[in-house]
């Protein structure tokens, strides 16, 4: 319940924050809406010398159009995004997302880079984000890079970034007409993490599918697109057959399937498999 | 709603609690939010490994860093600080000595081996990571079944082996009703671990005062008085000088009927080091060493006719007591034998109970303790059972129920269960639900391929704790009432309440006793200071043990104010009305005297009768002859999602028949939180040890207590037969919901699943193990 | 480690402190303010004991360092009532019997108090997944919801 | 917990037995190791600077291996200790040659994780036990790809 002792800085700019990267090297950590940061901390399974609180940069902050693209700065919450205006005009996916993940407290305070960044294979953002193909923007010593969704979660809580990177940028393309979204997850019932979730993106012209997306998280050790899936049902009518058929490819090609008191490697390979089709069902529909 | 037979303004009515304004305010003070000047504060270290022997422990550097005061270890104490206490006593039980710091051996993950007191809580903690202990492995024993194999490693070995101690019953011919009976039915039933999880975690803030001799104990307990007498034993420090007070108290659930090292640790520091000490016990610590409950693995048979009569039952218990006991450890799976033919007349019983140490947290008193246990045995196997029969599970229940006019009704364990009418509480059940039309309803949905289940639990308890023969350290309550002199009402009990919300209920009953108004009368509890005598709240026995105490001890008062007022008034004291504050002849209120007039002149004490001392205070022990035995019906709706596992709870219809009901809103506040722990055993709830005895679900991130979404609501009804243990005819309710919904919640499930031929899940029914079931028994997969 | 001087403003009182940066908001407000109606049930940030409201947001205080606070605007169960007259929902509590043993009560008025904030008018599932974040183990949770129907029908009137 | 797997290394048994149990080459491999100093026949003390997710702990142990079969087979048995709990466990490493030049190595042992780290830890301990593994062989992998040669014939 008590953290170990460390030096807290909060800077106002994302430049000092980088700076105090550099200096600090490996012994700092940033500090977001901390909901896995603290508790770790206080259970003393982590140490950090020094704490970099981003909390006080407005400029990493708020949501934003601009050419066909959200624009989320990384500190925003989830609950902003859970009730933002914008995102349920324009991408509801990411609303529905955000109402998922944990509880209104956690929701008032987590951010999604923070989130992001963490890589907790059943975090709820994850699927979403591969579903919609966004890009994360981040900052480092050598200047600001844009990392795909699909090359963001390198493992298990590892991402691309490096360590003296900062995400400041979640950029979501907006899906053009007669796309819908849907992200249903089955959350472990203690955390409430997902023990899978799905997030679904299609574009339907006469119940045929143009265009799908399937991001799945909880499922294993690095959040993934189901291309199988994807490619199955490409071109084919939304008819309950074909997207059963479809969603049984859920888990192809993932050898890394979790495991642990909670849920199998069986059952969570069938989760994956049920939630898909029930989000493409859902989102078909 | 039933009341109270009789002329009565409060007992029966859902009266809004009184102790509820400073709980709603953030104004009460649970352990922690008690401050004293230059407290210092204490931190455990404990033990990583199951089973270890401790080779070295060094605490110098814990020792300089500044801020720390002294850091302890076993050796350091163990002349100084007895064993933790147990009370049980059972025939040939083996009895380890059970260190508040661990000596030599740790045997469970979590017991305490180092205490450090620091200045501050922050540098007491940092102090624990400074200490260095190097342990020796030793073989670890966590699975019961293979405890008892004579090859199995050792706990004690002093003792041999890891049976702790053994209890046969053979009540009736067994062996002839086994042979003679249509059909045996055999199976294993596991009750899981579980770990009591009271929002407020332990607590504990000790004061010595050298000037005056005393030692004042502030804990989160359920009972202050054992507390003191156990605590002066551990310390050797006389108990007259020793006050435990339990302040506000949040819940408790059976885990804080106990006395614990850290409370016998605690008050040592304090006396040695002269300063008040606290320790605060982080949620962590509350997994791994506060007590968890159940843990049996149960082999068991019935014998059973063609018509549904059950002839027989037979059981081999095994009950995890864990490495040490508490204080009642090896006492609660002997509710459950006590209590194993449920609500049914089953005149052949033979039984093995088996205590079993194993290298985990001990077991002790968790909400229904033992009972729950024994519940699900019964239930789970009336409804296999059914299931073999082609039965209708409602059917059977009532085929062995005794009848009303069999009660008091004895079951072959000894135990006399005091009244009860099962068929009225079922049928109103039934009623409720439209069981008739139900069983059509699930067919129909059968056929549209849902898995709906529909389950019963019909369940007879035993509560009231109880005769002093059946309670390990007394049965009996103890209870002050005192009219002040300004006519307030004083009302000091021995039970220890931490949520039931008696400071409510009884002023209820003694406002009508009295006749005054109920904001005149002050329950006062969880002092030993207070209140001299006291045994706590448990086992369902506050009000039908304490509550009786408390009405003797005002019936006694008001027997001497009548005698009072009657002097005074010049009329016959049996002829007195007590009502509304004021005390007249019965048909004359207009010649009335105030309350108040006659507490005055009872202290004033210059014109009293010739037989009356001053003063206006009585004490009563109430010893109860028997225990209660509340009863009643759950039916429970379920719908499970095949593809997942997923369980719906429908609906929930609960019955309960707990005798006379003195506050309605808090009977149904009782069996709510009741059904959720027992609903969260059966679908949520489990403690995990691995091979090597660590804990797996050491916090909330694993262990699932239900959530608000995660329990239904629930349709309460009741019945009332009275309980001829007590003159209030209560029976207690504290237990009755958890004790009931497991098995009815497993039994719907079950039934949900039937048709693909499942007979059985163990518990809890996750998600996962729901479908591994589906998908087994889709594959043919017998058990 | 290097203390620093934070001020916050909690029911309408300033409390400046000099604290460590690793002191939790939840610490600071029980034992540097002494309002000690805000609970600690949990390490891991599940129960929910100890929520508050901070800058209008409900929070769990022992997710949050006291530092970070700096400056913040919070409230506490101390300060849901006002001149002694009892917050709709806190009498929706006592009405509804929504609180046994009172532990979770501070934090679970809280996070209903943001609930009725953001929907006036919630239906029932709506109050459960708003109470999500809050554990009650005495309860089982039917009597909350009554609590928490009970201040929206006497708040919105 | 189990641990199961195979992993495939383009060399051949030779080159992959050296890689999996000379002390310098396992150095390379074994995630986080900061030192592994021998204390007698085939046993190591071992610094491991280990963790996921910010979880790091430093854990000082012994590193064993058992029962070799020289391009064959051997268990590697581990046991270690930090502030945040103990692991300790075993693996049985089989080798066997796939094709030319390329070795399939199959995983069977057990590692038990004690302490806090097994008590709160549980979302974390299986994940990161087979990223540990898959680290290894990447590691092992990187040494096949660089050609790395055994060290007794330098």
């Amino acid at each position: 319940m008590i953290p170990g002792s460390f030096e807290y800085i909060a800077p106002s700019s994302v430049d000092e924050a980088l700076a105090l990267l550099k200096e600090n090297g490996e012994s700092a950590k940033l500090l977001a809406g901390g909901h896995s940061l603290i508790p770790t901390m206080k259970l003393r399974l982590a140490e950090p010398e020094v704490i970099v609180d981003l909390n006080r940069i407005g400029a990493l902050k708020g949501i934003s159009e601009s050419s066909g693209t959200l624009i989320i700065g990384a500190l925003t919450t989830h609950y902003e995004l859970e009730t933002s205006d914008l995102a349920h005009r324009k991408i509801p996916l990411l609303a529905q997302t955000a109402a998922a993940i944990g509880d209104v407290q956690v929701r008032n305070k987590g951010t999604i880079g923070g989130s992001l960044a963490h890589a907790d294979p059943a975090a709820d953002w994850p699927a979403a984000i591969l579903a919609l193909d966004a890009e994360i923007k981040a900052v480092g010593q050598g200047g600001e890079r844009s990392i795909k969704a699909s090359d963001f979660f390198e493992d298990l809580y590892t991402t691309a970034i490096d360590p003296e990177e900062i995400i400041t940028e979640i950029h979501v393309p907006i899906p053009g007409a007669n796309t819908k979204g849907t992200y249903l997850k089955l959350p472990q019932i203690a955390s409430g993490f997902a023990l899978a979730g799905v997030a679904v993106i299609l574009t339907q012209v006469e119940n045929i599918c143009q265009n799908l997306a399937v991001g799945v998280t909880g499922v294993s050790s690095v959040p993934y697109r189901a291309a199988g899936v994807e490619s199955d049902l490409r071109g084919k009518a939304f008819s309950s057959d074909n997207i059963a058929a479809a969603a049984e490819k859920a888990v192809d090609g993932i050898d890394d399937v979790l495991e642990d008191i909670h849920a199998s490697e069986a059952y969570r390979k069938n989760l994956a498999k049920v939630y898909t089709r029930r989000a493409i069902e859902s989102a078909a529909s | 709603m039933a009341t109270l037979a009789g002329p009565s303004r409060l007992i029966g009515a859902p009266i809004k609690r009184r102790e509820d304004p400073r709980l709603i305010q953030g104004l009460s003070h649970y352990v922690d939010d008690l401050k004293l000047v230059n407290t210092l504060h204490c931190a455990f270290l404990r033990s990583d490994y199951a089973h270890a022997e401790i080779e070295n422990i060094d605490t110098e550097a814990a020792k300089r860093l500044s801020g720390v005061v002294t850091v302890i270890t076993g050796e350091d104490i163990r002349e100084k600080v007895s064993s933790v206490p147990c009370a049980a006593e059972i025939e040939g039980l083996k009895i380890p000595n059970h260190p508040a710091l661990a000596v030599g051996r740790v045997r469970f993950v979590g017991e305490p081996v180092a205490a450090v007191v620091a200045t501050d809580p922050y540098i007491a903690r940092d102090a624990l990571d400074l200490i260095e202990i190097e342990y020796r492995e030793l073989p670890v024993v966590v699975d019961m079944d293979k405890a008892i194999e004579p090859d199995s490693p050792v706990i004690f070995e002093e003792f041999g082996d890891n049976i702790a101690f053994t209890m046969p019953l053979d009540a009736g011919d067994v062996d002839k009703a086994f042979a003679e009976a249509d059909h045996v039915i055999s199976h294993r039933l596991v009750n899981q671990r579980l770990i009591p999880i009271a929002m407020e975690p332990r607590g504990v803030l000790a004061e010595y005062l050298r000037g005056e001799g005393t030692l004042t104990v502030w804990s989160s307990t359920q009972i202050p008085h054992h507390l003191k007498t156990f605590l002066s034993l551990l310390v050797d420090f006389p108990e007259h000088r020793i006050r435990v007070i339990a302040p506000e108290v949040g819940g408790a659930f059976g885990s804080k009927l106990n006395v614990y090292a850290e409370e016998a640790v605690v008050a040592y520091l304090a006396i040695q080091l002269g300063k008040p000490v606290k320790w605060i016990e982080k949620r962590g610590e509350n997994f791994t060493s506060t007590i968890h409950g159940r843990d049996q693995i149960n082999y068991v048979e019935i014998a059973v006719n063609n018509d549904g009569t059950i002839t027989g039952l037979r059981a081999k218990l095994l009950a995890n007591m864990g490495a040490y006991y508490q204080l009642l450890t090896p006492i609660i799976p002997v509710l459950t034998y006590l209590m194993i033919p449920g609500a049914y007349k089953i005149p052949n019983i033979k039984l093995e109970l088996i205590g079993v140490l194993t290298n985990k947290m001990a077991t002790d008193a968790y909400r229904g303790a033992g009972r729950p246990e024994a519940t699900y045995i019964i239930e789970r196997m009336v409804d296999l059972a059914a299931q073999k029969l082609g039965m209708d599970p409602k059917d059977i229940r009532f085929k062995n129920f005794p009848q009303p006019d069999e009660f008091p009704f004895e079951i072959p364990t000894g135990i006399i269960y005091d009244s009860g009418n099962y068929q009225e509480t079922f049928n109103k059940a039934l009623g409720i639900i439209n069981y008739d039309d139900l069983r059509d309803q699930q067919s129909a949905r059968r056929k549209r391929g849902k898995y709906v289940g529909i389950g019963i639990c019909t369940y007879a308890e035993i509560s009231g704790f109880g005769p002093s023969i059946g309670v390990a350290g007394g049965g009996w309550e103890s209870s002050t009432v005192r009219i002040e002199r300004t006519g307030k009402v004083t009302v000091l009990t021995g039970v220890s309440p931490h949520g039931q919300g008696q400071e409510t209920s009884f002023a209820q009953i003694m406002a009508d006793e009295l006749g005054v108004d109920i904001d005149d009368i002050a329950v006062i509890h969880g002092d030993t200071g207070r209140q001299p005598q006291g045994i706590g709240t448990f086992g369902s026995r506050a009000t039908p043990v304490g509550g009786t105490a408390m009405l003797i001890a005002g019936r006694q008062v008001k027997d001497k104010m009548a005698k009072l007022t009657a002097h005074l008034l010049e009329a016959n004291p049996d002829d007195l009305v007590f009502e509304n504050g004021k005390i007249f002849v019965q048909g004359s209120p207009a010649q009335a005297v105030e309350f108040a007039t006659v507490a005055a002149a009872a202290h004033n004490a210059v014109n009293l009768p010739p037989d009356i001392e001053p003063g206006l205070e009585a004490t009563h022990f109430f010893e109860p002859e028997k225990f209660t035995n509340p009863f009643g019906a759950h039916i429970a709706i379920v719908e499970v999602d095949p593809d997942t596992g997923e369980i719906d709870i429908q609906r929930y219809v609960a019955v309960d028949d707990i005798g006379h009901i003195i506050n309605p809103l808090l009977v149904t506040g009782q069996v709510h939180g009741g059904i959720a722990q027992g609903l969260g055993q059966a679908l949520y709830e489990g403690a995990v040890y691995d091979e090597n005895g660590q804990l797996l679900t050491g916090s909330l991130m694993d262990y699932a207590v239900p959530k608000a979404t995660q329990v239904p609501s629930v349709e309460n009804d009741y019945t009332v037969t009275p309980s001829p243990a007590n003159p209030m005819g209560v029976k207690g309710v504290g237990e009755t919901g958890t004790i009931a919904s497991t098995a009815c919640i497993v039994n719907a499930v079950v039934d949900a699943l039937s048709p693909l031929g499942v007979k059985d899940i163990e518990m809890p029914l996750t998600p996962n193990r729901v479908w591994q079931v589906i998908e087994d028994a889709k594959k043919g997969v017998s058990e | 480690m290097s203390k620093k001087v934070i001020n916050t403003k909690i029911n309408g009182t300033n409390y400046t402190a000099e604290v460590e940066p690793r002191m939790l908001l939840i610490h600071f407000i029980r034992d540097v303010a002494g309002l000690t109606g805000s609970h600690i049930g949990c390490e891991t940030s599940i129960c929910g004991a100890c929520t508050a409201i901070v800058d209008g947001m409900a929070v769990k205080t022992c997710a949050m360092l006291a530092i970070q606070a700096d400056g913040a605007e919070i409230n506490t169960i101390e300060g849901l009532a006002e001149n002694g007259d009892l917050h709709p929902i806190q009498e929706g509590f006592w009405e509804c019997h929504g609180l046994q043993c009172g532990f979770c009560t501070p934090g679970m008025i809280m996070a209903a108090s943001q609930l009725l904030e953001r929907n006036p008018n919630p239906t029932e599932s709506e109050i459960r997944h708003g109470l999500e974040g809050n554990l009650c183990r005495c309860t089982g949770y039917q009597h909350i919801v009554n609590a928490v129907q009970y201040a929206a029908q006497k708040m919105q009137s | 917990m189990k641990i199961k797997g195979e992993y495939t290394v383009s060399a051949a048994p030779a080159r992959v037995w050296e890689y999996l149990t000379h002390p310098e080459y396992l150095q390379q491999c074994i995630p986080g190791c900061e030192g592994l100093k021998s204390i007698g026949d085939d046993a190591y003390e071992a610094v491991l600077n280990v963790g996921v997710a910010g979880i790091k702990g430093v854990y000082t142990g012994i590193v064993k291996m058992e029962n070799k079969q020289p391009l064959l087979a051997y268990r590697l048995v581990v046991e270690g200790a930090s502030k945040i709990g103990f692991i300790n466990g075993f693996c049985d490493f089989t080798l066997k040659e796939n094709e030319q030049n390329q070795t399939g190595v199959k995983l069977d042992g057990k590692l038990n994780v004690g302490g806090k780290l097994a008590r709160v830890g549980q979302r974390i301990i299986t994940g990161a036990a087979k990223m540990t593994i898959g680290k290894f062989f990447k590691g092992v992998e990187k040494l096949a790809k660089s050609g790395a040669i055994p060290l007794e014939s330098i």
